[in-house]
């Protein structure tokens, strides 16, 4: 699965930088020129200088944009070359595949130089991103976003895949290790009180937060326009949006139309079982085949397919699952094919083999109940597996991979007409044009609508005339400009629109197992140079709430950390974390080296 | 030499460049940065797992041994795996080549459905000023860029005056027994009409200046004048004698024409969101899905070579002059 | 009984400076009689010949005079009226017919459209037709399938003169029909039409340079200089008797086929400038015998009943024969 | 070079420039009085000087925001009103004119100079070698254009450069075809021949002789390549590979459509570049028509 897919969005805000400091409106919050350029001193809007120079008490030397103690400035002569720092670089995608990113990289860079760095940003396809900065450790700092998904309402995914140290080799990419984070981001897992579970994880954040790794931008928003005169009951689930599973089982039409047409912008990758990639993949893949666990508006985990699911005791889950359940075709569900429907990810490494790992034994006590044993109590069970993992009907499933598949992995299998037990039947894929779907009647708890078309429409234009004319009923995407959308909407009363911030987040980490990224402070002063007003409100038009620095999106109302206090963006506050640290700066060039003991990782 | 060897000789003509062109790509494509399976296997996977993904696609054999499956495999229409889905290439941009053509085929007919006679019109009317506004039009929609007046074209017929649908081949929801089936009903008619009238805007002042600029020549010739000392009627003469012959250097200007256009299809279908080839390599270039970006080239040059061939059996069908040398 | 009865005709080109081609012609033609029209190039002889089939180019038009065709007037015939009696009536061969011939259709394609568009035959009549034309014409009727590419130079211009035979006209034009070939071919085209013309009936008006050929193929001709008649009549009574100090001229400089071996004398100069013709008598430039009176206005003069001669005769026409006869009379010319 | 050749010589080179001179005025003095050619050459010889003389007409710099007064329609301050970003749609155009004439020109001169050589040496020699480098150009008609351009923007950087030598490598085909046939029947003709009598060599006869009557198509070609050019430009910004830092009236476009400027009424946004690229386009074609009327005396008014 990956999070970084480059997602084909041709959007682009041509926003550069204003020259000079001329009078700003209100709006624009004004940043100042670049590194080498007529710098206006602490003119600058969001850097205040009311900051006091860490300097017990000597006098202070004024540098270019801030104030630094004597001391911290030496001559070419005192500095050896192991201290200095070399031309650090920002990767991020190619403007065309992601605009925005690019923009705030071009920002961000100018914003770090001040402090007397070489900052540049190395442009890369995301294949070529992808084996730098993942397989690879010659990097500087990247630019990485991680998608909302449903497995990720619960905020174990993110804390400990990206956080714990083990983790290196897979999503904790920036190699950051701290012992203390990684013994409770550990223990929160295997906590049975939730209150308890909350508290570890809140200081978990506070850890990540000082220690600053990486440095978080913004949770995006997912802004969701639809026909409410044609369509009640849209259920506006945090951190996701309102285009979501429960949207998409309560719905119901209101007027004569009973067919849902809803609009993604972005291609259907494909229709697989084990496979869930791109966004409008879920939705469908949700559809078409059950789960045993559903997750509620609070994003808890429900009993679906599943009766109910008590843990019986430390390691043992007891799975009762509905009777007289069938699939599209006829056949009955029954604990076989939930079993199986498991054992697979186990047997194959696919989209799910993860979240399956802990479990050692999975055995079939009757004809309608199943029992997973594990290897340690793995609370997030029902949620990052059973609310997960699709059902699939063995007798099919058993032939393919017999004698069908050319290919040694299921995943890569395409049916030709998907078969689940889902609420809706597959119809036809039309690739780059329309996949349809409809209802299933007997299923236990049928939807109220007859069919649902989903179109894949680029032009953000297109969609949005069809939505007024009512050739559509929703957009499941919208990445046009936002006040576009407002002024669309308000003036259509049969149209409404729900804004809701996603757990997914973009983020500018650092190789932490790189100088000068191996100090605290250095980083902590990064954190300083990131004026978040203007990249989220200005280049990404507000699409998304700033971020403190948290794996957990303030989505998460009873995960999120609030007490974190945001790194303020100040020019003098980083030069005071670079002087508490002990570096210093080049008399004549102003240029920063790091301090003459701490040059090198691990000492 | 007769038509069979002519045919024989231009087939395997056909073929050699084919080749030649799927070599050019391979080793293009080869030529890009980074891990091309990046975008498929992501963060998901550990090492060892990756590296029996990028067996399954068949990347960890060397260059030649890659080079060699890709080429024999081209013959049985086996494009390999997206890199995006996994799916074999071939399913993935089999139906869409239908699709281009019929856009494609509809809008460069319509092109010289109304060029031509313009064409005509315009020699006929020599040295008057209708014939040079005539010209000078034919000019002016040859230099706006096609996607422009696409856009504009949706812009005016679809928001404002929501006669015609904005792009797409089908009204949601619609489902067809077969490709002719969709091709024939009357919503995709409704669909086809705007893109297809768009390119054939951009392209039909190719045939109507070559027919203008042929037709006065072929005024110039002798046999024109006998004709008319035969008695017959001017109309007759025109469209008999001078119109026949002046088709002649037209016809071959038909393959220059589908090549463009079949080149074109990748800013036309993205305008108006036709699932066709262009589109989709568009889709596989910007999300660096090689293989289909290959396999999608490939179809358009192979439709690009077809278009000449036909080109010039067509003109030695109706020059008799010509003796397939 | 007159076929062809032109009075008078004016032609004028349009154009910078109006260029008038034919100045005031006068001559009849009598049914299944040869009238020849001979001429330097330029002296308006096929613009005469364009005139009467009513082929003149976009510029060209009839400015005054009238031309009478089979009783009737043909001079400004509306379009579909003209088409009616072409090539029904009156069918031409014109100079370049090597390429009058359409490419891309067959022989046979080519006569049939002539004969349908004037007359209803099916088909397999049109077929029989061509083939009886192509024999007519002494060439192989099978070649009726060919493309006009597949012909040589001569006989794709028999297959034109096959052409201008399939609806028996009354009258057949042919301008310069054999100027394009090499001296062989040209003399079985001229015997053919020769016989043709004795065989069939057809009235015909052969116009060339070559006054050799009006010899062989004409009964009466019309000799022509810058745009006006000089001298008309029997060809017989012309060639024994030529008055005008130009046909005399002609007579020396083309070989007569037949007649004895002599060495050619041409006439110096060059023909005059029709955009601001002279007042007088156009050859007074080149006449060796031009006097003062030249300049005046020509009138007609009849020495025999049926001879018209335009010339002031500076001296009397005795005189000029004998004197044009020696070679000196013309060179001399270019001393003063 | 013994003195008498070399005198021959200087004869030869003064006559052959003096042929060029009166070959080129006269080549001039016709266009004057063919409208179109003459209309071509006075429009872009006024987007040449509008591209010259950029910054002294442009009134702001054309990466200037003023996000103060977004989205404003023409007034008296933006003669052309500005785009979502404040900036002012004018000075784009005018400094649009930069890109589009570099790309032009360096594509035109590529064109005509690969299309010229290659259809020269294939005409003249013949053989073997006519055959290899006229299946080069098959090879070359092979290629779709436009999906070529995308390929070689994705896997190279997004410049105008990539543009100008995707073009190189691909649209010199149609020049090379047409000199060749030229060459074909001018290599019969007897200056070509007398000149290898005097025993000059290959490449004197190619450069000296047949060259001089093939430039006439070669600049008309040539004209065409402009026009192509600055349309591939459009296109290939409009569907995302441009260069987003440079100004080009295709990137204005792209950004145009990207934030919806017709959905916002902001149609001087749109149509705008939109008119400078058929503007330069026609002055291409018109140049290139009125050479062609030249060129082929059927063509002329009967």
């Amino acid at each position: 699965m990956t999070d970084q897919r480059s997602d084909n969005r041709i959007q682009r805000r041509n926003f550069l930088k204003k020259a000079g400091g001329a009078g700003a409106t209100v709006t624009l919050a004004s940043f100042a020129g670049c590194a080498g350029g007529d710098d206006d001193g602490d003119g600058e809007g969001g850097d205040g200088d009311t900051e006091t120079v860490a300097s017990g008490g000597s006098e202070t030397v004024q540098m270019e944009g801030f104030k630094v103690p004597a001391e911290s400035v030496l001559p070419q002569s005192e500095l050896d070359d192991a201290q200095a720092i070399p031309e650090l670089s920002l990767i991020v995608n190619p403007p065309k595949a992601q605009p925005d990113d690019h923009e705030t990289s071009m920002f961000v860079t100018k914003e770090i130089a001040k402090l007397g760095l070489d900052t540049t940003v190395e442009t890369m396809t995301w294949p070529a991103q992808s084996s730098a900065v993942w397989d690879g450790t010659d990097w500087d700092m990247t630019f990485w976003q991680m998608v909302g998904r449903p497995s990720r309402l619960d905020p174990d995914e993110f804390s400990v895949q990206m956080g714990h140290s083990s983790f290196q080799e897979g999503y904790n990419y920036y190699f950051w290790e701290d012992d203390e984070y990684d013994q409770k981001v550990m223990a929160q897992r295997e906590e049975l009180d939730q209150a308890t579970r909350e508290q570890l994880m809140k200081e978990c954040q506070q850890i990540f937060h000082d220690r600053g790794p990486s440095t978080f931008l913004m949770y995006p928003h997912k802004t969701i326009p639809w026909n409410s005169d044609r369509w009640e009951g849209v259920v506006e689930l945090n951190g996701m949006g309102a285009a979501n599973m429960l949207t998409f089982s309560q719905m119901e039409p209101m007027g004569d139309r009973k067919e849902l047409n809803i609009a993604y912008d972005q291609q259907l990758q494909a229709l697989n079982p084990f496979d869930q990639s791109g966004e409008i993949d879920m939705i469908q893949h949700r559809m078409i085949w059950d789960r045993l666990a559903w997750p509620d508006e609070s994003a808890l985990p429900q009993p679906r397919l599943a009766e109910e699911f008590n843990w019986k005791d430390e390691t043992t889950l007891e799975v009762p699952i509905k009777q007289g359940h069938t699939f599209h075709d006829g056949e009955p569900v029954t604990a076989e094919d939930v079993k199986y429907s498991y054992d697979i990810h186990r047997n194959y490494s696919t989209y799910f083999s993860g979240p399956v790992e802990p479990v050692n034994e999975i055995t079939v006590v009757d004809d309608h109940t199943v029992e997973f044993s594990f290897d340690y109590h793995f609370a997030p069970f029902p949620m990052a597996a059973m609310g997960r993992i699709a059902i699939i009907p063995k007798h099919k499933w058993t032939d393919i991979i017999e004698n069908r598949m050319e290919v040694e992995n299921p995943m890569l299998y395409q049916e030709d007409t998907p078969l689940g037990s889902g609420p809706m039947e597959f119809v036809h894929w039309r690739s780059s044009e329309e996949v349809r779907l409809e209802r299933f009647d007997d299923h236990f708890d049928p939807i109220a609508y007859e069919a649902r078309n989903s179109r894949i429409i680029p032009s953000v234009q297109t969609m949005l005339t069809q939505l007024e004319n009512g050739t559509l009923d929703m957009l499941a995407n919208y990445r046009g400009d936002k006040d576009v959308l407002k002024d669309r909407v308000e003036a259509n009363d049969s149209l409404t629109m729900a804004s809701t911030t996603t757990v997914g987040f973009k983020q500018i980490s650092y190789n932490n197992d790189r100088p000068p990224f191996h100090i605290d402070g250095f980083r902590r002063a990064m954190n300083h140079r990131f004026d978040k007003e203007t990249i989220v409100n200005d280049i990404y038009s507000g699409w998304g709430s700033i971020a403190p620095n948290t794996l957990v999106s303030s989505a998460l109302k009873n995960w999120h950390n609030d007490e974190l206090e945001r790194y303020e963006f100040s020019l003098q506050a980083a030069a005071n974390e670079l002087v508490k640290a002990g570096f210093v700066w080049e008399e004549s060039d102003g240029m920063l080296y790091m301090p003459a003991d701490n040059t090198e990782v691990g000492n | 030499m007769g038509l069979k060897e002519f045919v024989t000789r231009r087939i395997i003509q056909i073929v050699v460049l084919y080749f030649a062109i799927a070599t050019m790509l391979f080793f293009l494509f080869r030529a890009a940065p980074g891990d091309p399976l990046a975008a498929y296997i992501g963060t998901g996977f550990t090492q060892e797992q990756a590296a029996q993904i990028r067996a399954t696609f068949g990347l960890d054999q060397p260059v030649h041994v890659q080079y060699w499956k890709y080429m024999t495999n081209l013959v049985t229409f086996n494009f390999g795996l997206s890199y995006i889905t996994g799916d074999p290439v071939w399913g993935i941009i089999q139906d869409r080549i239908w699709n281009t053509l019929v856009l494609m085929g509809t809008s460069v007919i319509l092109a010289y459905l109304i060029g031509v006679p313009i064409g005509a019109y315009l020699a006929w009317n020599r040295g008057t000023k209708r014939e040079r506004f005539g010209v000078v039009f034919a000019l002016i929609s040859r230099s706006a860029p096609v996607f422009w007046t696409g856009l504009l074209g949706i812009w005016l017929f679809s928001f404002k005056l929501g006669w015609l649908p904005a792009g797409s081949m089908s009204q949601p929801g619609v489902t067809y027994t077969s490709k002719l089936a969709q091709f024939t009903s009357p919503d995709f008619l409704r669909h086809l009409i705007l893109p297809a009238l768009v390119q054939a805007f951009y392209f039909y002042s190719l045939p109507a200046l070559l027919m203008r600029n042929s037709m006065l020549e072929v005024m110039n010739e002798d046999f024109v004048d006998f004709a008319e000392l035969k008695g017959i009627s001017d109309f007759s003469v025109m469209l008999k004698h001078a119109a026949r012959n002046a088709l002649l250097p037209i016809v071959t200007a038909f393959a220059v024409a589908a090549g463009f256009a079949v080149g074109g299809s990748v800013v036309l279908e993205t305008v108006f969101a036709w699932p066709g080839l262009g589109r989709e390599m568009v889709r596989a270039v910007i999300s660096n899905d090689y293989p289909v970006a290959q396999a999608t080239f490939l179809i358009l040059a192979g439709l690009v070579l077809i278009a000449n061939f036909l080109a010039d059996l067509a003109y030695g069908y109706l020059d008799p002059r010509i003796t397939y040398d | 009984m007159t076929l062809l009865e032109v009075n008078d005709l004016h032609v004028t080109y349009s154009g910078d400076p109006d260029v008038e081609a034919v100045r005031g012609v006068s001559f009849t033609l009598e049914k299944g009689e040869t009238l020849g029209i001979v001429g330097e190039s330029g002296c308006g002889k096929t613009t005469l010949a364009q005139a009467i089939m009513g082929a003149l180019p976009d510029n060209g038009e009839i400015t005054s005079g009238e031309i009478i065709f089979d009783g009737q007037d043909i001079t400004h015939l509306s379009n579909r009226e003209r088409r009616k009696i072409r090539w029904e009536k009156m069918s031409m061969i014109s100079q370049s017919a090597m390429n009058s011939l359409d490419p891309v259709y067959r022989v046979k394609d080519q006569i049939k459209e002539a004969i349908q568009e004037h007359r209803d035959m099916s088909d397999k009549e049109c077929y029989e037709r061509s083939r009886e034309l192509m024999e007519l014409v002494g060439l192989d009727p099978d070649r009726i399938e060919d493309y006009p590419h597949q012909l040589s130079g001569g006989m794709r211009q028999r297959v034109i003169i096959a052409m201008s035979l399939a609806l028996d006209p009354d009258l057949i034009i042919a301008d310069e029909p054999t100027t394009a070939l090499d001296v062989i071919i040209q003399e079985q085209i001229l015997y053919r039409i020769k016989e043709l013309q004795r065989e069939l009936g057809n009235s015909m008006v052969m116009v060339t340079h070559d006054i050799s050929v009006v010899a062989e193929t004409c009964d009466s001709m019309v000799v022509m200089y810058g745009g006006e008649l000089m001298e008309s009549g029997n060809v017989d009574e012309i060639f024994n008797n030529a008055h005008h100090p130009y046909t005399l001229g002609l007579q020396n400089a083309f070989p007569s086929v037949e007649g004895e071996k002599r060495d050619l004398t041409s006439i110096p100069g060059s023909p005059p400038d029709l955009s601001n013709p002279p007042s007088g008598c156009p050859f007074a430039t080149r006449c060796p015998f031009s006097a003062p009176e030249c300049e005046e206005p020509l009138s007609t003069v009849e020495p025999v009943e049926g001879h018209q001669v335009r010339c002031h005769e500076p001296i009397p026409f005795e005189q000029i024969r004998n004197r044009s006869g020696k070679d000196e009379t013309w060179l001399s010319q270019n001393q003063h | 070079m013994s003195e008498q050749n070399t005198t021959a010589l200087d004869s030869e080179i003064s006559t052959w420039r003096e042929r060029q001179v009166d070959a080129w005025r006269r080549r001039i003095a016709f266009l004057k009085q063919e409208p179109m050619g003459l209309a071509g050459i006075l429009m872009m010889s006024a987007i040449i000087l509008v591209a010259i003389f950029a910054p002294v007409i442009a009134p702001y710099e054309p990466t200037e925001t003023d996000y103060g007064n977004s989205l404003t329609p023409p007034n008296a301050e933006h003669p052309l009103g500005t785009d979502s970003a404040g900036r002012d749609i004018f000075s784009q155009l005018v400094y649009g004119a930069r890109p589009a004439l570099q790309i032009g020109l360096l594509s035109a001169i590529s064109v005509a100079f690969v299309g010229m050589n290659v259809g020269l040496i294939a005409g003249y020699y013949g053989g073997y070698v006519d055959d290899v480098l006229m299946r080069l150009v098959d090879f070359a008609y092979g290629i779709p254009f436009t999906p070529f351009i995308i390929v070689l923007v994705a896997l190279w950087e997004p410049s105008k450069w990539t543009i100008v030598g995707a073009i190189a490598l691909l649209l010199w085909r149609q020049t090379a075809r047409v000199v060749r046939s030229n060459v074909l029947n001018l290599k019969e003709k007897p200056f070509v021949k007398s000149a290898r009598t005097i025993g000059a060599s290959d490449r004197r006869i190619i450069y000296r002789h047949i060259a001089p009557n093939v430039l006439p198509l070669v600049f008309l070609y040539g004209s065409f390549a402009i026009a192509w050019a600055i349309l591939t430009e459009a296109s290939i910004s409009y569907l995302g590979f441009g260069d987003p830092t440079a100004v080009t009236w295709g990137q204005m476009l792209q950004s145009a459509q990207q934030s919806q400027a017709l959905a916002r009424d902001a149609w001087w946004w749109f149509t705008m570049p939109g008119m400078a690229i058929m503007l330069t386009v026609i002055s291409a074609f018109l140049i290139g028509r009125g050479y062609e009327e030249q060129l082929n005396p059927e063509l002329q008014e009967k």
